[in-house]
């Protein structure tokens, strides 16, 4: 039944049933949440929240209604809380740029970790360029986790800001934000928690991590492009100055001098996504429909599944082997170029991601070049694990004769 | 040397290609074997400035003359890529430097490459080609202020 | 024929049929355009750039032959030159920071117009006062005309930057850019043209204008909400440092340093808004498609027809009759206040804009709170208008009784 | 000072907002005219620490003790906003203190004042509720630490 809610899951990719197992990418949307899109357009499009007549009003309600949905998914103290921004990329950038402009100095440090997504790093490097502070990054075992008496020893007065990854998009591996959070506030650093790959896995309590700063995509969870949200602590928004300038975040504007808006339009500036932020209301509500025990549970079975096919393929190696980890299997093939399997799975109907995935550090500290990436989701099967068991021993089978 | 022309060469593998039909699969299949039959390129030859760079493959290309012929080896770090490579070599090398100029690689459209490759592998193929004419045109100019 | 393409048209509001005069603030989107994003979805989500499964693949291609598109419409010397924003707001805020940064010094001045967007002006301002740059501001006459020769009175050597709008939201005053252009580059000033605009109602060849930078969003010329365009010539471009970073616009990460991609990518950092950027595309094709003389006639005779008819109203004045103009109205009527006729337009289903149209600065310069404004579009009609002007006359003689 | 108690005047409102029955335009008008008839407000009452900024209208609202009852005085920018005022007076105007801060405004929903003006409007007028029971209130501690 789940299936039935995704139109191009019973699509055909080279007269084979596609196969989608690229959902650390971006995952599919459920009929409700381009319904959703599509009747904003058809019914009540207008642009909000300045103007009074009655499609502005029914847009501005709904796209402040999307804010109090996300408020009650992340548990947030309140909705002003819930930044909109462009993706997961957008909402570091805002808080590298703001935050870091209104903590970082010369010789500050901001600490990260080796598995972190690009996303989570260049910019803090370019924010530390600017502000004369330096970059440590925490390191990682074989397995892929965080070696944490490293993360404890790097966690020094002089670190402002530590940004961490929830949920490696290369590993799957789960950190232990909620400690990392803890500890990172002992010595009195603000804490930005990457969480572009746990907000559809996991379930995010935003006031029980303690983080100060949140950062996701809906198209991760069954919502569409183009839509992220920062959220913030009151306190930690207060302080960060704003970032984009423009229409909707100021109160008064003479040419002499403008008077910043309250929060959260503070940091929002110019017409925002509307029609994708109503729509991803709808993933939201998608996602709350499920059982969120049973999901969590259908991924891990799925999981240990494909593992446990996916070890029997002769000069397999998995990358990204911790204990605590979502539904992403990462392998390489001894002797087969990730490309080329990547590219033979894709001419069979099946899906996957090959290459860095935007995490190079990450590739260089397991000193190869890429992986191959099956990354499931609730819409995936065991026939389909299957299904990239088979290929993939055809593939060996080619390569090995 | 090549004893056959370039357009001999080109059906030559529009008939193989056909014989694997419509389906991708077995095409790529096929492109890889290609790929992991080919020679090998020596490590000398492997160099940065012998590199062309795309999205996630390498491919090295290396291009001399032999008897006003054109002589290409080339290695990646894909198996498909080399499958392409091979293809090109198979048409292209040991040529004479305007044949290789003048060529029409219309194999390439009549095999549905672009369909089974891709646009952005597309676009890397062309470049290979592109190089390779290039450094046709560079040893015709350097023999023609020679004589 | 044009009204069946948009079914918004024909909803009613509080029983009576929808009168749509909110068009500057955002249009209404074809089918076409609707329907381009749902087919996205339904047919071929997946991230782009990076992936070489099928569906990414064409993705990218329907994602890049939007680029393609836009270089055409804007007529542009290589699509590497259009770069993908969520905005104009967000494009603005993209150069001021990174054009911003590696042109302006202390001292140095950058000039805008007295008829700017807030998002034309909040993001000098803030840039401004990082760098320690002078932000001055080029007067206008009550027609709602930039003053030339104090124009060209403030353009000194000093200027090194000119930011002005193609048209202006509030006032509809088309702006005399390619003169302006000219005489900027004559000090040696980059010059950039906010097109929110003038993108839907005139055509834009920005290798004509000469400008260096022109921003523009898609969702006011019958596109998506969430994507806009900020094409730059590539010699500025390439001067230009990234604005956001991580990922796809990297070459290379490692902790120690960043190689940036090539143009556009540089500037396009995280998951993009494909879907809406691929819907951006249908939107160039339905403009494409109408004629555009015969649809600037139309729009001509409108504005004539509605400035005819609302110059009837007791105590009507218009702001803004700058000779050259697009098909807006703004207006405000004496003793009775914007919003009051907003709230009474709405009741009566027809939907204006009312209030300083994020032009606060100009509303000074009135001596004004703010405007009725009518923005009217391609599928509005003087019968329409009749409507608007119906029910003016029975508010003022509400208010005169 | 009011003799009604504050429900028989908030029936009243609401049987008068029934005869222009579910016709949107007709209920704004009425707003506005009623707007256009509230008392203005002096001078020296129109001062920045009586104002409550909305969106685009502006409200000054003056709360005076008379007789341990309420006394309301208020205005606006704008006609619309006054005539929803000129209903909070005369609901609360003139009533005791405690009959203010305990008083169910169910007039509010039963008019349909959310669909008739908008959420952003709504929650103005919430804050000027909020503003007028704040005010009451301050008065009772006021009172009962004189007494
Ligand atoms: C861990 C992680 N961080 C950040 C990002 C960036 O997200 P987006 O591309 O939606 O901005 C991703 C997505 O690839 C991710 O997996
Ligand atoms: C002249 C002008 N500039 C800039 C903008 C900002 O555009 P957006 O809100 O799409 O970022 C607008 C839109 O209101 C505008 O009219």
């Amino acid at each position: 039944m789940i299936r039935e809610q995704f139109r191009i899951l019973s699509r055909e990719i080279n007269g084979r049933p596609l196969v989608y197992f690229d959902n650390a990418a971006t995952t599919q949307k459920p009929d409700v949440v381009i319904n959703a899109i599509s009747e904003y357009y058809q019914d009540y499009n207008a642009n909000i929240h300045r103007g009074i007549h009655t499609l502005a009003e029914k847009a501005t309600e709904a796209y402040e209604g999307t804010r109090r949905k996300v408020k009650e998914y992340i548990n947030a103290s309140s909705s002003d809380e819930v930044i909109f921004t462009y993706g997961t990329t957008d909402g570091i950038n805002l808080a590298a740029n703001s935050l870091g402009r209104a903590t970082l100095n010369k010789g500050d440090e901001v600490l990260i970790s080796a598995m972190e997504h690009h996303s989570n790093i260049v910019p803090w490097q370019m924010i530390c360029e600017e502000r004369g502070a330096i970059l440590r990054v925490a390191p990682i075992n074989d397995a892929g986790e965080l070696i944490y008496e490293e993360y404890l020893k790097l966690l020094s007065e002089k670190v402002k800001i530590v940004s961490i990854v929830h949920v490696s998009n290369s590993l799957g591996t789960i950190n232990p934000v909620k400690k990392i959070i803890a500890d990172a506030h002992a010595v009195g650093a603000y804490v930005l928690i990457d969480g572009a790959q746990a907000a559809a896995h996991l379930g995010v309590d935003v006031q029980d991590l303690d983080c100060d700063l949140y950062a996701f995509s809906s198209h991760k969870m069954f919502g569409p492009t183009g839509v992220g949200v920062l959220y913030g602590k009151r306190a930690v928004l207060d302080l960060m100055p704003p970032y984009r300038g423009g229409g909707e975040m100021i109160k008064e504007v003479t040419f002499e001098k403008t008077t910043y808006n309250d929060l959260p339009f503070k940091f929002e500036a110019g017409t925002p996504n509307i029609a994708d932020v109503i729509g991803f209301s709808s993933a939201i509500d998608y996602i709350n429909a499920l059982d969120k025990n049973s999901v969590q549970e259908y991924e891990k079975k799925l999981l240990e599944y494909g593992v446990s096919k996916l070890a029997e393929i002769d000069g397999l190696k998995f990358i990204g082997t911790a204990k605590d980890k979502i539904s992403v299997i990462s392998f390489i093939i001894e002797d087969v170029h990730p490309f080329d399997i990547g590219m033979m799975l894709d001419a069979g109907g099946v899906a996957v991601r090959t290459g860095h995935h935007c995490t190079q550090p990450l590739m260089d500290y397991y000193n190869i070049e890429g992986t191959v990436r099956a990354s499931l989701s609730i819409y995936n099967t065991e026939a389909e694990i299957d299904i990239l068991a088979e290929k993939l021993k055809a593939i060996v089978k080619i390569k090995r004769k | 040397m090549s004893d056959q022309s370039i357009n001999e060469i080109q059906d030559e593998i529009i008939d193989e290609f056909a014989i694997l039909g419509d389906d991708k699969e077995s095409t790529v299949f096929y492109i890889m074997e290609l790929g992991s039959n080919l020679e090998p390129l020596e490590d000398r030859y492997r160099i940065d400035s012998n590199l062309i760079k795309g999205c996630q493959s390498k491919v090295w290309l290396e291009a001399e003359l032999e008897d006003d012929r054109l002589v290409l080896k080339a290695d990646s770090n894909t198996d498909i890529t080399k499958g392409l490579i091979s293809l090109l070599i198979r048409v292209l090398s040991g040529q004479s430097l305007d044949n290789v100029i003048n060529a029409d690689l219309y194999f390439i459209e009549k095999i549905g490459m672009h369909n089974v490759i891709g646009s952005q592998r597309s676009n890397g193929l062309a470049s290979m080609i592109k190089q390779i004419r290039l450094y046709a045109i560079a040893y015709k100019t350097k023999l023609q202020s020679q004589s």
